[in-house]
């Protein structure tokens, strides 16, 4: 490696270097408040870091390909983290002096996301997703009392290793059948392999997906998502349904990609029915639900599933226009996504903390008068999942049906739109749920002090707003990327 | 020694083999040091496939990997036997069904 | 400028009318009625500052330059997304109309709101402003946008203000408006990208649009896309089923907006969208759209005469007024337009007064049920002879706005449709049963004895001044519509030369 | 005088929109002046404006601006003024002043007196413009204001709802009418280009060949505006009940101008008719059955305004008749003697109702003879007139209209027969309700008799009903002139005494009690029959069996909103969809796993299909 | 030919340990089995040319990972109530169904390597080429693998520090 490689590193150089600061911090005099403004100094030269390195893109080893696309993501997920770190601070407060192993987990958990997100062969795959994996298992069941996150956590244990081991096996039977590990190498010998043996390398590959879609919690593979987000501390909740989704959809798509899975047109049918059966299943599971940890859990799974659509389309992609547009597409989506689940949950996590209680829709009734900003904050975030026009969210979703149009899918489509009509049903309850005027609500004058979290639901709202209504500048930017 | 005479699929065959059964255990069994169990089984199923697979290409990737499986598979079992511990603290039962809180 | 300013004032206002609240309960609406007419006022000086008002020449659809006004800034350009506005005579007419009867809305709220009055004239202003967007953008994707985005504060209104169900109904409103316009939005996006193979540009102008070639198989298709969102928003049968909840539920000011102004964009839209995007698929579907068209005149009026409700009733109205709409839209010549048109205005001043009468009667009643009222003339003259005066309006008295509009649909659908047009024409009898119902129910027949130990308060000089403001407008529109014709004249004119351009006889 | 004449109508209109606006403020006096006076300067204006007319007959045409213009389409606020015109504005202008005036004393102890007026002079300002305008679209302005005034004075006492009732089926039984007329408007201008009523007809004559379908069609759409509005069969059902207004109202517009718009509509449209001679006999048929029918039905009504509207509708079938014959001026002269003697009545019976304590039975009265000489006299000249006594007005207008109708080629003949049968009845039935009104037993109280503002306008009347047949009207430039000749003496001897006879037979029957015809009327035939034309024939009742009910039905039904069931079925299926899937997220690990295998399975088995196929 | 009855062998007995390990209602019976099966697949590594491999095998997994599953299973002390009660849980009402899908499940992967054809290597791959490869191109991958363990440390130190705080 030399030294250009190690620029390249850079984010992930940092994040290492954060978590060995945080232990050598811990083993001198163990101060929460000091490991949390270690972290988060950490995760803002992690975002330098990432800005640094795009000078040197490449490939580093076998590894890992350091792209300005990989780059785009590590920052957003980098940025995530810190939101959800900056919830975090609240939170937990039981625990006392031991969040600084809660700090150090979540900066582990980051590195193998964006060790996930730039991985280019089955080895760091594999090594990224537990990583980020194994913190994540112990930062869901971080709370020292309660059950739910105890229960959240073996599930999501038992769950994910199972489809870890899917993924493995998926792993081992591309690889008996290319004799290459790497991405691009499977890509290179794809060709050949098929006419070889069809049947090993199109199974193998609908393992891998079959294990990548329980991470990105699509239908059949979904039922963890509720019991994991219900059950999570929220600013974990967050961070699983932004860093953690986000990262496998990346390292899905590049996998997807460069492996050239999409020659394979069952693949592509076997990935539609999952792309429908998540739109359709993920907004009817949905549609009464009145925990709103559940009901973002089952509105992601939804999402994942217009996703796909992107994906699908890319492998029937005509011409390079078509493939910048659907790239650009996921990029749009997912970055849109991304803040939008942040932005609704920094408004769960104030206001529901880790009472299970409070996530109920009753005690979102009448906000809009108690905590105009919160609930703001949740509207716009809610109506981006929508897709109401102004939001990101609109975009995002503007951005697919163009691509599910020029790609002529038009099963995809109806699912789609059929998913979105229903949506907006469950979207608008909790609305309502906040507009509510019973006579004591009204009375009581919102709160006129600041919070720091406030300051995160107002930031988060205008990054949501400004990408739904001036979003030219982001799209330039992705199309560069 | 050499392995020329063992046919790959066959190798597959034992461990596509252990595979299932690693996930017929997972789905029968309710506690929760026998669903680790389980899951060591499917892990080393598929760590099984890598390796022959590297041994077929005469590589030493399947190793590697092999490798990686098992600190992976280390790392999940010692948070998972720590989350066994809080399990029979909290809900004083290894029964997976019964420490069933959230659900619908 | 100006389009983006009317807009823009309204927003801000919004805001102003929100933060008022602080310096005194009653504020807001003082606040939000001087927007309105500040907004007025701004619009009026402009155009009187405009030479081309006095002599309308036929706009050229698809070349911007012979409109009235037209804007236009750079927004998305990676998709050829612009900030476009465009004014004609028909949007100048839908303007005027939103504006005037945004001043109404304001002062029907006067009284009727009393909970968080800054965010409900916030939310009235910013409807408005939706609605204003809506009939001056000519990007789509703008259009798209405002279509959309109005939705959100007049579903606050709705179900923040509204009455005891109003959860269902906001809701029943949002679902089946954002559903619908999920399909115009797929409908524009295809337009977009079979213009953008052919040409190799993505524009969402109107103005690039309009000749966009495809075959009829997907002219078909899209046309429907944009038909069933204008239909249902108009609405007509069968996509009505929002409108007698929405109405019933929401607020005086709400159903105001709601009937008075949010149906037309329904209108406008079919007109300036649905028939010239598609010329040719228009006409082939115009037996279906007509026949809708006329189920919904004849099942409103029944289904009106049916209710108990003095706002539902008044709703089903608005379903068979909008039939006539639909009808005259699809009769597509000039005479069934200027009547679509006209109507458009006429329907906008006489829904909304009877919803402001059914408003004001459950501000003294707390109810809404006709089986309640009963002689209220007795006790409220004023009242009664203004409720006479828009029931027979909206039965179609000659010599109020009414009339002139559904005679001059009917005239051109004749010639379109005669059978049709008989069949339509049951609607003017319908119209009468259920107008006259309306009337009898709770203006006259026995005093109801509930309301005989308490004085019911007659209209006074606020609520008689802005009755008689529309009262005059539909006088005047039934006596002298000449002005409003004339403002629609040159643009349905070219309208007409431009689809008969793009159909094949 | 003649460029005053948008004067005429917008007098009335003016004083109605002040009494409107300023009901609550202004003093009584005020009112009756500003309602009165108003009709009575128009009056005087139609006056001086027909001597300069009638010094000068040219007929000319006024417009006051365009109302609309929409491509070819022009019609305008426009008054063409002729000899027609020049009748009908002095029957309104007259006739509705002297209503007026006779109001002013009848409504004076109601608390809605400026309503009243309001409500009168805007009919009065409608009806003149129907019959002033120049195109068909201005007519159907006019003609459907009327018909709201008539709806708004029918319902004028509001707070009972049989009044509601009755005036809400009188406006929507009309409408019946108009929707009709309006269509044949549409045909009209599809057609013609114009609705002009000159250009009308003289397009059609240059487009058209009598006999032709469309103007047949046309003629058919108009009659149906006709019928409903004058109360002929099929559309007379109203009319009847329309009673339930104040009685003046009744004799303003239910008896001498609204009802005979039909008859103008289509003397005014006439040449447009004689395109159609189908349409005309049509007319005839119509104008015959309804007489006969009303004239039958009114024998057995014991309401006294009842009567009096069945007679209207009989007489305005006779004016049917008329212009169905081709007798068109025979039918506005009958239309105007008719409006002279019915408004006489039906004040007569105003009075009686108002000095005997709102009673309408006519059984309950009885000896008015001596305590309301005025009204017995009204009551003595007006009814002679109804049953065509010779020398009355009415004996004039009705002879012609027969003896044109004999002269009829073909039918001619049976529609006089016709015609003699219901001038018998006629005569029966008025002076039963004279015979059994004023003489005999007084069975009630009076408040004593007419006021100098009812005895005005009834002895005016009087005098027109008497002299009304001498009138010489300026008819001759809009009709075609009729033949000239007359037919055979003994037609015109048995035309005169059929009256006569009946008068004799009434009284026979009704006041010496010398004819005695109880057995014959409580024979079971004699029952039923009565039964029968005492419910106007069963019409209302077929008409509440045929349409009301299955409205009412309809709507009840249909109340539930129907087309909501479809919507409510996508939620439900939606929710079941919610419902299995919740049910599926069990909480159990056992399970998610179970599914997770599953879900690979499928993937594995979708993937795996073509390359089976491939192997 | 001695390698490929060694090798059946091998196989038989860790599908025989495995199936018996996934049966037993015992914990520690089961973890014997498991430990067998191990073995059995280190024999198998070690015939298909992978010695270094099949000594992790057996020092790690089966040294090392499975005494962590002793630890636990001894610390929470489970008796013979608990043997019970899962012995009363095998019903076949219960694993029929999910036999049915793990049947399904290995028919469908049968028929899908049952076209793979071709032997393994004739070549050991041996302790050092392995080696070689693991501080070139996989170099990384080890220090990640560090990160991960690291994370597995802290997270089980968390969990399990507070069990035995809660003991004392």
């Amino acid at each position: 490696m030399n030294s250009s490689q190690m620029m390249a590193l850079m984010p992930i150089l940092m994040l290492s270097l954060t978590a060995v600061v945080l232990m050598i911090q811990a083993s001198i005099k163990r101060d929460q408040n000091v490991a949390w403004w270690i972290t988060a100094a950490g995760f803002l030269l992690t975002i330098w870091g990432a800005g640094y390195a795009r000078d040197f893109t490449q490939s580093v080893t076998i590894l890992l390909d350091v792209d300005d696309w990989g780059l785009f993501f590590s920052t957003l997920i980098v940025f995530a983290s810190l939101v959800s770190l900056i919830l975090s601070r609240e939170s937990f407060s039981r625990e006392g002096e031991r969040k600084e192993e809660y700090y150090l987990l979540l900066v582990l958990s980051v590195l193998g996301a964006v060790i996930l997100i730039q991985s280019s062969h089955m080895a760091s795959l594999l090594l990224g997703m537990e990583l980020m994996g194994v913190a994540l298992y112990a930062m869901i069941a971080f709370p020292e009392k309660g059950e739910l996150p105890l229960e959240a956590a073996i599930k999501y244990l038992v769950l994910s290793a199972c489809a870890s081991a899917m993924l493995l096996f998926g792993f081992a039977l591309v690889y008996a059948a290319t004799g290459d590990l790497t991405y691009a190498g499977i890509g290179a010998e794809v060709d050949v392999a098929y006419g070889r043996e069809p049947l090993v390398l199109v199974a193998g590959s609908a393992m891998i997906l079959a294990g990548l879609g329980f991470k990105l919690s699509v239908v059949p593979f979904h039922m963890w998502t509720p019991d994991v987000y219900q059950g999570a501390p929220t600013p974990v909740t967050a961070f699983l349904a932004t860093v953690s989704k986000g990262a496998v959809f990346v390292a899905l798509s590049r996998f997807y990609l460069e492996a050239e899975l999409y020659q394979y047109d069952t693949l592509i049918a076997a990935l539609s029915v999952v792309a429908v059966t998540s739109m359709l299943a993920g907004n009817w599971l949905a549609l009464r639900q009145n925990n709103i940890k559940r009901l973002l859990a089952y509105s992601s799974i939804a999402h994942f599933g217009y996703l796909l659509v992107a994906l699908i389309a890319i492998s029937i992609a005509q011409s390079i226009a078509q493939a910048q547009l659907i790239s650009d597409a996921v990029t749009f989506y997912l970055t849109a996504y991304i803040l939008t689940t942040l932005a609704a949950f920094a408004v769960v996590a104030q206001l529901s903390g880790e009472d299970d209680g409070k996530s109920m829709i009753g005690a979102y009734d009448g906000l809009f008068w108690r905590h105009p900003v919160q609930a703001l904050g949740l509207t716009v975030a809610l109506l981006s999942f929508a897709g109401i026009p102004l939001t990101a969210g609109f975009i995002g979703k503007f951005y697919l049906i163009n691509v599910a149009i020029e790609s002529q899918l038009w099963f995809l489509l109806v699912a789609l739109v059929l998913g979105s009509a229903i949506g907006i049903y469950y979207y608008l309850r909790f609305i309502f749920a906040m507009s509510k005027t019973s006579a004591t609500i009204v009375k009581t004058q919102p709160k006129a002090a600041f919070s720091g979290q406030d300051v995160v639901s107002i930031v988060l709202l205008t990054l949501v707003l400004a990408l739904g209504s001036w979003p030219q500048p982001f799209i330039e930017f992705a199309g560069r990327l | 020694m050499d392995g020329l005479n063992i046919p790959l699929n066959h190798i597959l065959l034992v461990s596509t083999l252990l595979f299932s059964i690693g996930m017929l255990g997972l789905m029968i069994r309710r506690n929760i040091i026998f669903i680790l169990m389980s899951l060591e089984v499917m892990l080393n199923a598929a760590a099984l496939a890598f390796v022959a697979a590297g041994a077929h290409w005469g590589q030493p990737d399947g190793q590697i990997i092999f490798l990686l499986i098992l600190s992976v598979a280390a790392a999940e079992v010692a948070v998972g036997l720590g989350l066994v511990l809080q399990v029979q603290r909290r809900f004083k039962t290894l029964d997976m069904d019964d420490a069933n809180r959230m659900r619908g | 400028m100006l389009m983006v300013n009317l807009i823009l004032i309204l927003l801000v206002g919004g805001v102003l009318a929100m933060l008022s609240e602080r310096l005194g309960e009653t504020m807001p609406r003082k606040v939000a009625l001087a927007v309105v007419l500040v907004d007025i006022v701004y619009l009026l000086s402009q155009l009187s500052a405009m030479p081309q008002l006095t002599q309308l020449q036929a706009p050229v659809p698809d070349d911007p330059s012979t409109w009235l006004m037209h804007f236009k800034a750079q927004w998305i350009p990676a998709f050829g997304i612009n900030i476009e506005f465009a004014l004609d005579g028909i949007s100048l007419l839908m303007v005027m109309l939103t504006l005037v009867l945004g001043a109404i809305a304001v002062s029907s709220s006067w009284t009727d709101v009393t909970t968080k009055q800054g965010f409900f004239e916030a939310n009235l202003l910013w409807t408005l402003a939706g609605v204003l967007g809506v009939f001056m953008a000519l990007d789509l994707f703008l259009f798209f946008l405002f279509w959309e985005v109005m939705l959100i504060p007049m579903y606050f209104m709705i179900a923040i203000w509204g009455h005891e169900n109003r959860g269902y109904a906001a809701m029943k409103f949002f679902i089946f408006t954002q559903a619908s316009g999920l399909l115009m939005l797929v409908a524009t996006l295809a337009l977009v990208a079979v213009n953008q193979n052919a040409t190799g540009v993505w524009s969402f102008s109107y103005f690039d649009l309009l000749h966009t070639s495809m075959s009829g198989q997907t002219a078909h298709w899209l046309m429907l896309g944009f038909f069933v969102a204008f239909v249902v928003k108009l609405p007509g049968f069968p996509f009505h089923t929002w409108l007698p909840d929405a109405h019933t539920q929401a607020p005086t000011a709400g159903s105001v907006i709601l009937a008075g102004i949010l149906l037309k964009t329904g209108a406008y839209g079919l007109i300036r969208f649905a028939v010239p995007l598609f010329p040719q698929a228009a006409l082939d579907f115009s037996f279906v759209a007509m026949l809708l068209g006329v189920a919904g005149v004849v099942y409103g009026a029944v289904l009106a005469f049916a209710q108990t409700d003095f706002k539902r009733l008044v709703a089903y109205s608005s379903v068979s007024h909008m039939g006539f709409v639909l009808l005259g839209v699809y009769a597509w010549n000039e005479l069934a337009l200027q009547g679509a048109v006209m109507q458009m205005v006429a329907h906008g001043f006489s829904t909304a007064a009877l919803f402001m009468i059914a408003g004001s009667l459950q501000e003294r009643l707390h109810t809404r049920d006709m089986r309640e009222m009963g002689g209220l003339w007795q006790q409220m003259p004023r009242m009664g002879a203004v409720a006479m005066f828009f029931v027979v309006a909206s039965l179609g008295l000659p010599g109020l706005g009414n009339f002139v509009a559904e005679f001059l649909v009917l005239l051109g659908l004749f010639q379109a449709n005669p059978w049709m047009t008989a069949v339509a024409a049951l609607g003017l009898i319908t119209g009468a049963i259920y107008s006259l119902i309306l009337m009898q129910r709770s203006f006259q027949g026995e005093p109801n004895a509930r309301y005989d130990s308490h004085r019911l308060v007659d209209f006074a000089g606020r609520e008689m001044f802005t009755m008689t403001v529309m009262m005059v407008a539909l006088v005047a529109l039934g006596l002298y519509p000449q002005p409003v014709l004339d403002m629609a004249q040159p643009v349905l004119q070219s309208l007409l030369e431009l689809t008969s351009a793009g159909v094949t006889p | 005088m003649a460029e005053m004449i948008w004067l005429v109508p917008l007098l009335p209109l003016l004083s109605s929109v002040l009494l409107m606006l300023g009901s609550a403020s202004f003093p009584r006096l005020l009112v009756a002046v500003l309602g009165v006076g108003s009709v009575a300067s128009a009056a005087l204006l139609t006056m001086s404006i027909g001597m300069d007319f009638l010094a000068d007959p040219q007929p000319f045409q006024m417009t006051l601006w365009t109302w609309m213009q929409v491509g070819n389409f022009s019609p305008g606020i426009a008054f063409y003024f002729d000899g027609l015109t020049l009748v009908m504005m002095s029957v309104i202008t007259g006739v509705g002043f002297l209503i007026h005036l006779f109001s002013t004393e009848f409504m004076e102890q109601d608390s809605s007196y400026a309503r009243y007026f309001a409500y009168l002079n805007m009919f009065v300002a409608a009806m003149l413009v129907l019959v002033m305008a120049d195109n068909l679209l201005l007519l159907y302005l006019g003609w459907e204001g009327v018909g709201v005034c008539s709806y708004l004075l029918v319902g004028f006492w509001y707070q009972n709802s049989a009044n509601g009732q009755a005036a809400r089926k009188a406006f929507v039984v009309t409408r019946i009418g108009d929707t009709a007329m309006a269509l044949g408007l549409f045909l009209l201008f599809t057609e013609l280009g114009t609705l002009n009523i000159q250009g009308l007809v003289g397009a059609a004559n240059q487009q058209w060949q009598v006999g032709d379908t469309l103007p047949l069609i046309a003629c058919l759409l108009l009659l149906g505006g006709a019928v409903g509005k004058s109360a002929q069969l099929p559309l007379h059902t109203w009319l009847p009940d329309a009673m339930a207004g104040p009685t003046p109202v009744s004799a303003l517009i239910h008896a001498a101008t609204m009802v005979t718009a039909g008859v103008y509509l289509i003397a005014r449209t006439h040449g447009l008719f004689l395109l159609a001679p189908t349409a005309m006999m049509v007319v005839a048929v119509i104008g015959l059955a309804t007489s006969l029918m009303a004239a039958f039905t009114a024998l057995m009504q014991s309401d006294i305004k009842r009567i009096l509207a069945y007679s209207t509708i009989s007489q305005i079938g006779y004016m049917f008749l008329a212009l169905g014959v081709g007798a068109w001026a025979a039918g506005i002269f009958h239309l105007m003697t008719h409006a002279f003697f019915k408004a006489l009545l039906f004040l007569g019976s105003g009075a009686i109702i108002h000095y005997l304590h709102h009673e309408h039975n006519i059984f309950k009265m009885g000896g008015l003879r001596s305590k309301m000489p005025v009204t017995f006299w009204s009551f003595m000249i007006g009814s002679a007139a109804l049953a065509a006594l010779p020398m009355t007005s009415g004996f004039f207008s009705k002879d012609q209209i027969l003896l044109q109708a004999y002269q009829l080629p073909g039918p001619g003949p049976w529609l006089w027969l016709g015609g003699l049968v219901g001038a018998l009845l006629t005569a029966v039935y008025s002076f039963r309700l004279v015979f059994v009104v004023f003489f005999g037993e007084a069975k009630t109280q009076t408040e004593g008799d007419t006021g100098w503002r009812m005895a005005v306008p009834l002895v005016t009347l009087c005098t027109l009903s008497l002299i009304g047949g001498y009138f010489v009207i300026p008819l001759d430039q809009v009709f075609p002139a009729s033949s000239g000749d007359h037919p055979a003496h003994w037609v015109e001897y048995v035309s005169i005494s059929v009256p006569l006879v009946g008068v004799l037979l009434a009284y026979l029957i009704f006041h010496s009690g010398q004819l005695n015809v109880s057995r014959l009327v409580n024979s079971s035939i004699g029952q039923s029959l009565r039964q029968f034309w005492h419910s106007g024939w069963g019409i209302d009742w077929l008409y509440d069996v045929l349409l009301v009910r299955p409205y009412y039905q309809l709507s009840r039904i249909m109340k539930g909103e129907p087309v909501d069931a479809v919507y409510s079925l996508i939620v439900a299926l939606n929710l079941t969809f919610n419902h299995w899937l919740a049910e599926s997220q069990t909480g159990r690990m056992r399970w998610y796993i179970a599914s997770m295998v599953a879900g690979l399975i499928l993937l594995l088995t979708l993937a795996l299909q073509i390359p089976l196929e491939a192997v | 030919m001695l390698e490929i009855t060694l090798f059946y062998i091998a196989a038989t007995i860790a599908l025989v340990a495995t199936v018996l390990a996934m049966t037993r209602a015992n914990a520690i019976h089961a973890l014997i089995y498991l430990i067998v099966s191990l073995l059995a697949v280190a024999v198998i590594f070690f015939l298909i040319g992978a010695p270094f491999a099949a000594a992790l095998e057996i020092v790690i997994y089966a040294g090392a990972i499975m005494v962590l599953f002793v630890f636990v299973i001894m610390m929470l002390n489970l008796g013979e109530e608990g043997d019970a009660r899962e012995r009363g849980l095998l019903q076949p009402k219960i694993w029929a169904g999910p036999a049915l899908l793990s049947l399904l499940l290995f028919a469908e992967l049968l028929y899908m390597i049952s076209t793979i054809e071709g032997p393994v290597s004739s070549q050991q791959v041996t302790a050092k080429e392995v080696g070689l490869a693991l501080f070139g191109p996989y170099v990384l991958a080890v220090e990640i693998a560090a990160m991960l363990l690291l994370a597995g440390l802290v997270g089980s130190y968390h969990l399990g520090r507070r069990y035995l705080e809660r003991e004392e």
